[in-house]
């Protein structure tokens, strides 16, 4: 799969190479126990701690404000979790219509509990009125979650304001920042968050890894009870090759932050090309407000799956929706959030690129592409008039 | 990802018969059949040159909006039908056209009864015989897009 | 650390090379989502599906009753808050003193939001009491939770003796067996066990990746709530090289586990030895209802600490208690349940082999350890007499 053409970076990404090499050692020599008194585990804490920092320096945190987690979901559940645990008495929370299925299925389930969760709306361009965020806020809001960028649009939240917003009324600020973090440039230090989700496999380290960010002395519980790993805030056996991992994935992320990746030109040049060559296209979600690396375009009158499965012919992977959603038949949640008329709705595509993405794979989508589209109209019913 | 046999993917990267029939010769009948909509987000448009002598299918040709089951059980559905009676037609079943592309993902199973749908419009449609909605289905949507239930496709499939 | 004597297996255990070679190529290559529709996706869920054929074959499983999870805790933690939720109405639990803090702790905590927590004792053998189960059960029993065997002591538990008692009372069976798979056979087709939980990394499988059986029909409710992965009943992107790894490590455990290893005659060769050349010594722990490979031995009149120090000074690496609680200053609730005498308490140590443990290994520990006891004791106030 070295020559497949990767465009689905909002999914999963490769690992880096230096990553594996960080990684490596944890998975041959140094396998003690970290919570093992004996030299042997001892080794293997140092490397947390290191990773811990590296995670900190990302996002403009204190290393014991980092929580490792096994994936984003996980962190997901546990910022919820936590918020309502530690204020029993506030039983409504406030998120949007727009979130990953991590938070919108936890939220649909805390409902049948007896919780009251308001999903707020974005207009066509995927954004929040904020107008609507203030009318939801009450005093008996325990937590506000937003995401930062949105997986399928790559559409960016104001979080700040809404922060600003939660704060005034009390209430916990939880931000899923799964497909932010990496792409944009985050500093804890100087923000309203107090939990901000991250997973590992959407920065170049493997599957199976993720951290939570929990501002200091925001009150915790623990969603995995049990030994006192991770200060008591996540038991379980540490996933030490996962951490270093994740470290050297973060380390890595600021540096090519900072000192930029040709993500952005690449991103736009497709999107223009295809939006300038290709009739009948349209961009989804707000044209500036946006991550770097994404473009969601649709393709009027025909359908994503058949243009997936072309574009896979030529090995050449991208999405129609998110990865867990694609699995089933219904039109991605989020664009229909959006209002976006049918014809759109249907014949979607989620290009995300990486900083491994290069000038000659974006050159053959755009040889091939135009191809595709035309093919599946001369077959639809709908393109004849 | 969903797993389609080499003959599913056959059909639809080179799909037989698509199009319109637009041409006839004395003798002859062509009838379309349509169902779907761009708001399913599936849509099938299946056209038969029909002899009226005989009752025999001489020619089919189909458009379809959808994903690449749909495509490729429409075009397979276009294959089955030349040669065969309005009669043999209407017995076509949506598992026949399934086995005939070596089988479909059971979430995809929908798909083919599209097909049968369609080519029972154009059979009603020559015959005027008024198209039966199955406004009185039951059962979870398990479809949304096409708005075909459980209780409908066990129907259609046993 | 190629050098070093790894006697604590029930800690950690080191990678099986085959096992990083299977896993290997996922954290390289194959790095699709298994939930995207591409190609690449694909290849990735046929890995996940043998991997769940491997571990359902360790245990006489179906490959549709394991759940992947990342961690012993989690599946803990899960299987236990399954139970709850599926039967509302029941309040009631029932366990043991001795079980580890994943499902200790988590009782406790249990126990603050209304549950009623049954601790079954044990004698000083580490034995349970039937006829104090027994006692215990009611129709608001919601799940009895054991262990298969002890992580300190070794010691096994009469498993489908409880299993048939709490089926009489209609409460669920969860089994914590994370020490036994890979060291005693399992068969799940003929089991009363409702739900089993293992972890990857103490059967030579990398840390972050677990399983728990959940027999078919078993009312389930998912601890993480989110995409559809693991067919709902585990959200989040899965671990792909973990779960890859995890197939592969039960694989091995099921041919060592048929074709046998070395481990329980070193085991009894290292026990018998110290016991009768190092005088003031007990074996803790039942002699024969036990693991083959742990051994637990009390060194009287010295502190257990002090004893894996001067170990770790000769590359020996054992330890006293489990590792998530030996950062801790308390002697092991294991062995206070056990009623054990002071003398002993504090001067415990656990030796835990795997099928990597050679004879020359265990012959350099006895050479050492007579040395490292008589100095200590030659220190201690309680010896002089
Ligand atoms: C009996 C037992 N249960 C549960 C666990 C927890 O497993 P993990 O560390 O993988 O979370 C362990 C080991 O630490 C154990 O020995
Ligand atoms: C915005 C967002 N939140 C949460 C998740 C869940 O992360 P994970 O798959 O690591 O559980 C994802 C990705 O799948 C995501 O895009
Ligand atoms: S027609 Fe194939 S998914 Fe609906
Ligand atoms: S004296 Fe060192 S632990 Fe108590």
């Amino acid at each position: 799969m070295k020559d497949c053409i990767y465009l689905d970076n909002n999914a999963t990404t490769q690992v880096d190479e230096e990553v594996l090499g960080a990684m490596l050692p944890y998975l041959t020599l140094y396998y003690g126990n970290p919570s093992s008194m004996h030299t042997f585990g001892g080794q293997v804490g140092s490397a947390i701690k290191t990773a811990r920092e590296q995670v900190a320096a990302l996002l403009g945190a204190e290393p014991s404000e980092i929580v490792f987690t096994s994936c984003g979901t996980e962190g997901d559940n546990a910022a919820i979790r936590a918020a309502l645990a530690a204020q029993p008495n506030k039983r409504h929370i406030i998120t949007t219509e727009v979130e990953h299925p991590a938070i919108l299925n936890l939220c649909k389930n805390l409902e049948r509990q007896g919780y009251t969760v308001t999903y707020l709306s974005v207009n066509n361009q995927g954004q929040l009125d904020l107008s609507e965020l203030e009318a939801s806020l009450t005093g008996n809001t325990a937590v506000v979650s937003i995401m930062y960028a949105n997986n399928e649009t790559g559409v960016i939240f104001p979080v700040e304001q809404v922060g600003q917003m939660a704060k005034e009324y009390g209430a916990l600020f939880h931000v899923d920042a799964v497909q932010a973090v990496g792409k944009v440039p985050l500093n804890m230090a100087e923000s309203t968050i107090d939990m901000l989700t991250l997973s590992g496999h959407k920065i170049h380290a493997p599957k199976g890894i993720g951290a939570l960010y929990v501002r200091r002395n925001t009150r915790f519980r623990p969603l995995l009870i049990g030994g006192h790993q991770e200060r008591g805030r996540r038991a379980g056996t540490e996933n030490v090759p996962g951490i270093v991992a994740l470290g050297k994935a973060a380390e890595l992320a600021a540096y090519h932050l900072q000192y930029g990746t040709s993500e952005r030109e690449l991103r736009d040049y497709l999107e223009q090309t295809i939006l300038t060559i290709i009739p009948d296209t349209v961009l989804n979600g707000h044209p500036v407000q946006r991550l770097p690396n994404t473009s969601n375009i649709g393709f009027k009158f025909i359908e994503g799956e058949a243009i997936l499965l072309s574009l896979n012919q030529y090995g050449i992977c991208a999405s129609s929706g998110s990865a867990c959603t694609s699995g089933s038949l219904e039109p991605s949640h989020i664009l229909r959030a959006m209002g976006l008329p049918y014809s759109v709705l249907h014949g979607s595509i989620r290009f995300s690129l990486s900083r491994f993405t290069t000038q000659e794979q974006i050159q053959k989508v755009l040889e091939v592409l135009p191809g595709i589209i035309d093919r599946l109209r001369a077959l639809s019913p709908f393109n004849s008039d | 990802m969903w797993e389609y046999t080499d003959k599913v993917m056959e059909f639809f990267y080179n799909p037989r018969n698509q199009g319109t029939i637009t041409e006839k010769q004395e003798g002859q009948a062509i009838t379309t059949g349509e169902v779907g909509s761009i708001a399913c987000g599936d849509a099938l448009r299946l056209h038969l040159k029909i002899d009226e002598a005989t009752q025999i299918i001489l020619d089919a040709r189909f458009q379809t909006f959808g994903c690449a089951s749909a495509i490729a059980s429409s075009s397979a559905l276009t294959e089955l039908l030349v040669g065969k009676t309005l009669d043999e037609a209407l017995s076509l079943t949506n598992r026949e056209i399934a086995e005939f592309l070596g089988g479909l993902p059971e979430e995809k199973m929908h798909c083919s009864v599209m097909g049968q749908e369609a080519l029972e419009a154009a059979i009603f449609n020559y015959r005027g015989i008024p198209l039966d909605h199955h406004e009185d289905d039951e059962g979870a949507l398990i479809c949304k897009c096409f708005g075909v239930t459980d209780a409908r496709i066990r129907r259609v499939i046993i």
